[in-house]
């Protein structure tokens, strides 16, 4: 499955980009798959995802908890708890 | 049914203005809260706060959360508006309008946006520091998730 | 130590004006929350409401009250605007700012005198009916001594 | 004692005057007492103090109970509950 994934705060600035499309394996089924999957890419995704727990995820520009499947996005943000307000 | 306005945007804003636009012309409104976050110095140690954000995510956050609102409080307009980009000590850093009829429903309204907002729209803060270090990331606090919880119906 | 900033008047007020008034040249105000009270038309039955108020008791009253909610809620400024006189249907007729270092105070200092201002603050409301009768003076209502009463501390 | 009374609202319309100076007679120990003795001096004043347990006082411009002792009073505000905000 090809999807766009966007990154943010210091998620972004660990993995270095703002964006990449991602082809991922049949075996990431949820949001939280995908996290570990990530993890596998690289310094800079393992330095990111070191506790998945705390990340949030979104698909489509919706919240999603960890357990939800990402079948269908087309768009996936990774990103920390938010701060804004 | 009200909807709410929601702009997600590099400028200021005014609030005389912002509450005009949902009260112009209207006269079954009797009571307007507006709430303002502004940056603080944090005792002279920050120079200013650099608010990144979801483009679309956010505005759409913030109308999810505007129309809850609405439908909770029975509230007749509904205003948010949250800045991005570098802001300095003293300027505003987001604003919430409820107008009701009455005034525990505008109170309300105007709280409990913020408190989800805060927890839920796709803002975050980075800190730049007085002494010139880059700071780091604001960490999101629990109180705000209790803040949050306590809208939960029972 | 802060003090309110209280004014009786036949004009209208501009938010954004005393919102500055209060933050111009500070860094340490993160919240500001406003309470703005408008005349509400009661479904076109009402032309106008006229605004008695007994000059300097009703200054004297909104200092004591906006003082107090400064102690209790620690807030950083405070400001209450009472106008008198006719009002018509949409005008504005009340106006508080409370600013704070966060945001439940400020919330909580604005909500607060209110509910006092309600009940403490010397000020009446006559109707002007649309029908062309004189209408009658607005009565107290219980439900503003319950909100003020939910303030005692247990 | 001689003291100056200011009427408000429905009070001042019923009394039909918004002040007046009174000489009161030393059997006048508190606000209550004055209610009940303002209502004596004719119909507009029985009409607006009808109910004197509604009726708010104000000593020198502070809200006294009407059991405290207006001993002092240079002016004494009397009217209904207040209605604004």
């Amino acid at each position: 499955m090809k999807v766009r994934i966007v990154y943010f705060a210091w998620v972004r600035e660990r993995i270095d980009k703002p964006e990449e499309e991602l082809d991922l394996p049949e075996t990431v089924v949820t949001a939280g798959d995908l996290l570990l999957h990530l993890k596998t890419l690289g310094d800079g995704y393992e330095a990111a995802l070191q506790y998945p727990d705390v990340i949030r995820v979104a698909v489509n520009q919706e919240h999603v908890d960890h357990d939800e499947p990402i079948a269908g996005a087309r768009e996936i943000g990774i990103f920390p708890p938010m701060t804004g307000g | 049914m009200t909807t709410p306005i929601i702009h997600v945007q590099r400028e200021d804003f005014d609030l005389q203005t912002e509450i005009d636009r949902l009260t112009a012309g209207r006269m079954d409104i009797g009571a307007v809260v507006t709430f303002s976050g502004l940056c603080r110095d944090e005792g002279g140690s920050l120079d200013a706060l650099e608010l990144e954000h979801y483009p679309g995510m956010a505005e759409a956050e913030m109308r999810r959360i505007g129309a809850l609102a609405i439908e909770r409080f029975s509230l007749m307009g509904m205003t948010a508006i949250h800045r991005y980009g570098k802001i300095l000590p003293g300027e505003n850093i987001v604003l919430v309008i409820a107008c009701a009829p009455h005034r525990q429903a505008a109170f309300d309204g105007a709280n409990f946006v913020m408190d989800f907002l805060k927890t839920a729209a796709p803002f975050w803060k980075k800190e730049h520091l007085a002494d010139g270090t880059a700071g780091g990331w604001v960490s999101a606090k629990d109180a705000d998730d209790a803040a949050r919880d306590k809208w939960a119906k029972g």
